[in-house]
């Protein structure tokens, strides 16, 4: 009987562990970029695990962590955000033009800033599901339009200075590690607390792999969509301001190749296109197994095309031999 | 509610035509010594553009024999480009300036307005025909050079240095590229620690230089094909708490204000906007019949440290372009 | 009896394992040429999964296909039109956003003589075959521009349009009126004299004495009897589909039925005309009806998932207006719809997920889940219920469809609702589970909850059901009180159809011996 | 075919209607559209790079599918059409075709490779061969090769009597792939996989065959868009099909195709690329400012979506 019981209880670890949220594929990926970089240490002496490397990646990783959670709640939904890359400018442009070097305003505008960025994927949302608009088109027409609308605000030139507090809080640590790496742990798990452990999270999943169940549930998922697209666009809009503070640089399109970026990280940590599945931490380890790439194909000296190949193909070996989001 | 989300998305397209028509109203057609000129430019996404405009619109007026000018913009693809410059000469202009996308890839347009009797100027970027009134440049590889010249001089022709590129294929680019490569090369002194291509983007450069910060425990100076690469990486250097560096960048205000900020030796070259004034002057020339050079090379002095503290706005914008202000307040890009 | 020479194909010993259920047990019978053959069973008897194993969507887990003297291997659909067995699946498999044309030759286009897609042709054949069984409709329509009745009709017109052999109708009367029907059955007719075989799939016992030349019964997966029509009455017939006595698996009813707590005035719909009901304390409200009769659309409509147009719902008295189906959960409804695949498991999810989603408010606290408290919860609904499970993090797509609807069953009663609202009950499952749920339901009533159940399975309403309320065409046909009678499947029937429900008296008159 | 109720809103009316309205608006809007030269560059020489790249996009969103690399594609074909006249400088304007074409073609068998046999994502896949192939653009060159000469431009500038040849050019892909999709069998394939996958395999369809063969049509048709682009461009460079993959999709959703798959007329796509082509000249004749353009731009793109998306998206949930 006890036997069984125990038994009972590998079952389960088993059990969780393969429809775990995150594919043991994606740690095995992990891993074995962790021991290449090891095995490259070794060899050529570069410097990848040292502290101050690890906390450079470690904030870098935050800033696209913030977009790729957020298109993770738009990939769980059933949907796809292509209108990241405006949110995080117009974040951008909107922390330096309104704040203007005063450290005062900094918290204000940030609120304000989110508060634009979840108006931006309010309406995708509304679009998606009022209209039944294919989210790619619904957030690229998005994207023109806010694009369109910043640089007509801008007149192509970004007015304002970005306050030595932003700037603080983009490059500057406490305790020795960064804020950004602090806010982001704090936001991610927040954000694991809300996929994984609050309704929310399960009335998402449950929209994204069954709509028709989802409202026989009693489940609002019009509402619950929306709610996904509003919070991709606020992270987005505040990753716009942090970004900001990183730079220290107000830049109409500072939110370039985020789109891409944050749906391969997204997708990479289990994400499937058309909904149901992803997870905090497989977007997590998809963002850095992403940034370590980076990371790593810069500290080995890789020229540009050996890059852009090395991504491609992670893609393709990630998603095509260990993914669970195939279609 | 569909019903008037439809309505408000009808109307709003509709007031946006309208606009768009009532904005560009018509014009009366050029008389004799009147001349309606057009640009084809390139893409307006930058406050670098924004100069380039701001110049050309003061010489326009500088010179009443424009009546009229029109401005297409490409969004940088050559495509589009090819289609603008048929559309201008549908238009009707008397002549035609030319910022190339992407240059060796819009010649047989550029040979189609020649050939069409007007005259063409293309300015700011390279162009493999003859098919062209005037070439209005500013060599790119001059550029890469100078600011080569200067950091290895600066360094006394022996350090270890970093080169930071903008997007990789850009012609910009490339060439500033293989001017630098050039000193480097002639310079044994000088080693070259790694290249990479940071689109000019603050972002990715910053997030580059960390990494090499790491990788490497000397660096000795930047070069920088541009302002916006070279400023966010001392920034990094600072924040690495290593001893910031000599660079090199582009007349950006924000990288201006802080090297003199931080006094710390920099090297400005121009990538001036005050190009599309040249060009502008000599279509000019060009229509009213007088013989002009196949090519017009502006050539541009570069800044060091102490014309920098001379030129630099530190009360303006950081995307400001310093010593390309120097024209009426009106035409000035606002504020 | 049965002469070698007719056979055209023939069933060997077929097996056929689902996980958790043995749809098909050793099953043997055979199909003459140019005979129409019944098929009839309850739900879930195997009829379905022999005829898919016959068009090759299946394959069978033991025996074999003697198809014209000859073992066949079925490898897939397209392999069995291609041997000429052509089969019209009950869910239509028509391409939407092609039209009639491309859909009855998707696959077998003509071609001209560059080779190209000859739809002029095509179109010639398809008006010529519309016009053999005398319908009319847009050949030029795309498939989701027709009604379900159109969409039948193609999926007939292009059976016919493979030259087949066998061709399977897998209970096409079920959306057709009784004018398209008899038209049906002269394309029948004309198919049996050119020496096709047919193979007729209903519950209509009706349709089987008036068409069919021989009938065979299955029961569990298992054939009862193949028998020639003629030697059949009615009352065996039904004596060998149902098999048992009704006692055997049907729960004796309980015997307090309360005041009425669920009331509907003249309730009207897309789907439906003014229908009254009543629902008290305690009872299992069975609603009858054939396919498209409104069965589905009442309880839809009931719960706010279909705008009710007119008409007045109330609830012990008081009258209710929901506008979805949150608002119904919330005044103590629950739903177990149909198509279970669709509408009611979330596949990839597990037990928990499955178990607690509609009362999920119940398990959190300040915005979380209290996972634990969800845990518990599902470990007793499965002991509860006799749920077999490896572990509850186990996907519910890998249990059987008897526990399934176990852990949708679960669900419902975790929101510990008044009125069960249960759409097709048993689909799908085998008699054991069947018997199980029955014992629940009836447990439920017996503590005093309320049962509206949807259902097809005639001895499932008359063996479960206080009162059974019979729709026809978007109307209430008659509301039958069990508690005075036990009522027939021809009473029932008669209802259903709108008129006297008789059996043929000399069915095999006007038909020849095979 | 022939008689169909007449809906405005019909995906595959609307386009045509959208077309009709941007046309008679342009003729108002500023005389200039209506001289005939500007005509012949509006209707027969701009859309045929975005044209014929568009009906590949379309053919493999009409398979289900979607291609993320046209763009990539498109700069890595330009250029070797630019390195091979660079390198070979007596090679025959058929011999570049015919290269160009065959890379083309590869590029879709790579795509559908992948979403075949890997199963991959098509819009992911896609993104991974555009990476891999912007990739491989900067092995061979990093910059811009020019100096292709007059007779291969021919195919961009030619003319036939008063015909531009790129126009018949264009012409004759679009009547070949409108047969294709329109009047063969395969092209009904093409819609039974992309609207219902399952449907079309038990029908016998060939469901991976038809959907690699989608890819490796609409490769061939970037390769064949890339011939003109580099004969109009007189060269290529690693950057110059950037963005095309969008303006590709576009096209072709403003021209009533559905993203979701199987639906949708491919001669909507020509109507899309019309559109863009003919709003890119309205913009330039109204001397309007970029911004105001690009804010324009999307509002159409989302103006025409709006009106059918009800309607085409539906059917199968909200995927992308």
């Amino acid at each position: 009987m006890a036997a069984r019981k125990k038994l009972n209880v590998w079952f389960t670890m088993l059990e969780r562990l393969k429809r775990g949220a995150v594919s043991p594929g994606l740690y095995a990926a992990l891993l074995a970029l962790i021991v290449a970089a090891l095995v490259m240490q070794a060899v050529t002496g570069v410097s990848f695990f040292t502290m101050s490397n690890m906390l450079n990646v470690a904030r870098n990783f935050s800033m696209l962590g913030f977009v790729a959670l957020g298109q993770t709640l738009v990939i769980m939904s059933g949907g796809l955000d292509l209108s990241v890359v405006a949110v995080i400018s117009t974040g951008n442009i909107l922390a330096a033009s309104l704040i203007n070097g005063n450290d005062a305003l900094v918290f204000p505008v940030l609120l304000f800033t989110i508060v634009v960025g979840a108006a931006i994927g309010t309406v995708n949302g509304l679009l998606v599901t009022k209209r039944g608009v294919p989210p790619f088109i619904a957030t690229l027409g998005v994207s023109i339009v806010v694009n369109g609308l910043r640089l007509i605000a801008t007149g192509g030139i970004p007015k304002g200075n970005v306050p030595e507090l932003l700037k603080e809080m983009g490059t500057g640590s406490f305790l020795g590690l960064p804020w950004m790496v602090i806010i982001f742990v704090i936001v991610a798990i927040f954000f694991y607390i809300l996929l994984a452990k609050s309704s929310y999270g399960r009335r998402l999943r449950v929209t994204g792999s069954n709509p028709e169940v989802a409202v026989l549930s009693g489940i609002n998922k019009d509402r619950v969509i929306i709610t996904a697209y509003l919070i991709c666009g606020a992270l987005g809009a505040g990753a716009g301001v942090f970004l900001a503070g990183y730079t220290g640089i107000a830049d109409n399109w500072a939110g370039n190749e985020f789109d891409i970026n944050s749906i391969a990280a997204a997708v990479l940590g289990g994400a499937a296109i058309g909904g149901g599945s992803g997870s905090v931490q497989g977007t997590v380890i998809g963002s850095i197994i992403l940034l370590l790439i980076t990371n790593l194909a810069i500290l080995a000296h890789l020229p540009i095309q050996s890059q852009m190949m090395v991504k491609g193909l992670v893609i393709i070996l990630a998603l095509g031999f260990f993914g669970r989001g195939k279609k | 509610m569909k019903k008037g989300l439809s309505l408000i998305l009808i109307t709003l397209l509709m007031l946006s035509l309208g606009a768009a028509v009532f904005a560009g109203g018509q014009q009366d057609a050029a008389g004799k010594d009147e001349f309606v000129i057009g640009w084809s430019n390139a893409g307006m996404g930058d406050s670098w553009r924004q100069f380039l405009k701001a110049n050309f619109e003061a010489e326009v007026a500088a010179n009443p024999e424009i009546v009229k000018y029109y401005i297409s913009d490409a969004n940088e693809r050559p495509e589009k480009q090819i289609a603008d410059i048929d559309d201008l000469l549908a238009k009707g202009v008397d002549g035609l300036i030319i910022y190339p996308t992407v240059g060796d890839a819009i010649i047989p347009a550029v040979e189609r307005a020649y050939e069409s009797g007007i005259p063409v100027i293309v300015f700011g970027g390279s162009i493999n025909t003859d098919s062209l009134t005037c070439l209005v440049t500013q060599d790119l590889y001059e550029f890469g050079r100078s600011q080569a010249k200067w950091l290895a001089e600066e360094l006394g022709g022996k350090g270890k240095i970093i080169m930071l590129s903008g997007i990789a294929g850009n012609t910009t680019a490339e060439e500033r590229l293989a001017g630098a490569r050039e000193v480097f090369d002639a310079n044994p002194g000088i080693e070259v620690l790694d290249h990479q291509y940071c689109d000019w983007s603050a972002a990715k450069t910053k997030t580059i230089v960390e990494a090499m910060l790491n990788a490497f425990p000397e660096i000795d100076g930047i070069w920088a094909d541009s302002g916006l690469m070279s400023w966010p990486a001392l920034q990094a250097f600072e924040e690495a708490g290593r001893k910031l560096v000599p660079s090199t960048g582009d007349q950006l205000n924000g990288y201006a204000k802080y090297v003199s900020e931080k006094n710390v030796p920099a090297y400005l070259y121009p990538m001036s906007t005050r190009l599309s004034a040249e060009a502008v002057k000599v279509l000019v020339a060009a229509m009213k019949g007088e013989t002009v050079d196949k090519k017009v090379a502006a050539s541009f002095e570069g800044m060091g440290p102490e014309a920098i503290k001379k030129f630099v706005k530190p009360e303006l914008s950081d995307w400001w372009w310093v010593g390309d202000d120097q024209m009426p307040a009106e035409f000035l890009p606002r504020l | 009896m049965m002469n070698n020479e007719n056979i055209l194909l023939e069933f060997m010993n077929i097996d056929k394992q689902f996980p958790g259920v043995k749809a098909l047990d050793d099953v043997s019978m055979s199909f003459r040429f140019g005979e129409v053959h019944a098929l009839v069973g309850e739900n879930g008897a195997g009829k379905s999964t022999l005829m898919k194993i016959l068009s090759g969507v299946y394959q069978p887990s033991g025996g074999e296909i003697v198809y014209k003297g000859e073992k066949l291997k079925l490898q897939n659909p397209h392999h069995a039109q291609m041997q000429g067995i052509s089969i019209i699946f009950q869910e239509f498999s028509l391409i939407n956003t092609l039209d009639v044309v491309e859909n009855v030759f998707l696959n077998r286009e003509p071609k001209t003589s560059f080779g190209l897609f000859d739809k002029k042709k095509a179109a010639g054949m398809t008006k010529k075959l519309l016009e053999t069984i005398g319908i009319d409709i847009d050949i030029t329509a795309k498939i989701k521009n027709l009604s379900v009745i159109e969409q039948q009709t193609v999926e007939i017109i292009k059976a016919l349009s493979i030259d087949a052999d066998i061709i399977i109708m897998d209970e096409p009367s079920a959306a057709l009126s009784d004018k398209e029907l008899s038209k049906l059955f002269d394309i029948i007719m004309k198919l049996k004299a050119d020496g096709k075989t047919v193979i007729y799939i209903s519950h209509m016992l009706e349709e089987v004495f008036s068409i069919a030349d021989r009938v065979t019964v299955l029961k569990d997966g298992r054939v009862m009897a193949t028998e020639e029509v003629c030697d059949l009455d009615k009352d065996k017939l039904v004596s060998l589909m149902v098999g048992r006595e009704i006692s055997d698996i049907y729960p004796p009813r309980s015997a307090n039925v309360g005041d009425v707590v669920l009331e509907a005035g003249d309730l009207a719909s897309g789907k439906l005309k003014n229908v009254n009901l009543t629902l008290k304390k305690g009872e299992i409200l069975g609603v009858a009806g054939i396919a498209g009769s409104g069965r589905t659309a009442l309880v839809e409509t009931l719960l706010g998932i279909e705008r009710k147009m007119s008409g007045t719902v109330s609830l012990s008295g008081r009258e209710v207006d929901f506008k979805n189906i949150r608002q119904a959960i919330d005044s103590g409804f629950c739903y177990i719809p149909s198509d279970r695949k669709n509408q009611g498991i979330i596949a990839p999810e597990s037990i928990v997920v499955n178990t607690t989603i509609t009362n999920l408010d119940n398990y959190v606290v300040r915005g979380l889940i209290n996972r634990k408290a969800e845990e518990e919860v599902t470990k007793n609904q499965i002991e509860l219920l006799g749920t077999k499970v490896a572990s509850i993090d186990q996907r519910i797509e890998d249990l059987s469809g008897g526990n399934q609807q176990k852990v949708l069953l679960s669900r419902a009663l975790l929101m510990e609702p008044e009125i069960y609202i249960i759409n097709e009950p048993t689909r799908g499952i085998d008699v054991g589970a069947k018997h199980e749920i029955y014992k629940i339901m009836r447990d439920l009533t017996s503590r005093g909850k309320s049962i509206i159940m949807v259902s097809s399975e005639l001895p499932e309403i008359i063996g479960m059901s206080d009162r059974i309320l019979v729709m026809n065409q978007g109307e209430a046909a008659g509301i039958l009180d069990q508690s005075v009678k036990t009522y027939t499947e021809e009473e029932i029937l008669s209802l259903a159809v709108g008129h006297e429900y008789r059996l043929p008296a000399g069915g095999c008159d006007d038909e020849e011996e095979v | 075919m022939m008689k169909k109720k007449f809906r405005l809103t019909d995906p595959g009316i609307f386009v045509w209607v959208l077309l009709v309205a941007i046309v008679i608006f342009s003729a108002v809007a500023n005389p200039v559209f209506l001289r005939p030269r500007n005509l012949k560059n509006v209707f027969l020489i701009q859309p045929v790079g975005l044209g014929l790249a568009s009906l590949g996009q379309a053919v493999i969103i009409i398979s289900g599918g979607i291609d993320m690399s046209i763009g990539a594609a498109v700069s890595l074909l330009t250029s070797v059409a630019g390195g091979l006249y660079r390198d070979f400088p007596g090679v025959s304007v058929l011999t570049v075709f015919l290269i160009i074409s065959a890379m083309g073609t590869v590029i879709g068998l790579l795509n559908g490779l992948l979403v075949v046999k890997l199963k991959i994502a098509p819009f992911m896949a896609t993104l991974a061969t555009m990476s891999v192939i912007q990739g491989g653009i900067f092995i061979y060159t990093k910059k811009t090769i020019g100096g292709i000469p007059k007779s291969f431009r021919f195919i961009a500038e030619g003319s036939v009597g008063p015909v531009p040849f790129c126009f018949l050019y264009l012409a004759v892909i679009f009547a070949l792939v409108l047969i294709l999709m329109n009047r063969s069998r395969y092209g009904r394939h093409l819609y039974a996989v992309g609207a219902n996958e399952w449907v079309a395999s038990i029908t016998g369809i060939a469901v991976d065959r038809v959907k690699l063969s989608a890819y490796l049509i609409g490769g061939l048709l970037t390769g064949l868009a890339s011939v003109f682009l580099a004969g109009r461009m007189g060269g290529g460079g690693p950057l110059v099909g950037k963005g095309y993959e969008l303006d590709t999709i576009t096209a072709v959703v403003i021209g009533g195709v559905s993203l979701a798959g199987g639906d949708g007329n491919i001669a909507g796509a020509i109507g899309g690329v019309l559109i863009l082509s003919i709003f890119s000249n309205l913009m330039n004749l109204l001397d309007v400012n970029p911004y105001i353009q690009m804010l324009l731009k999307g509002l159409i793109l989302i103006t025409a979506v709006f009106f059918y998306a009800a309607k085409t998206a539906k059917a199968k949930g909200q995927e992308a």
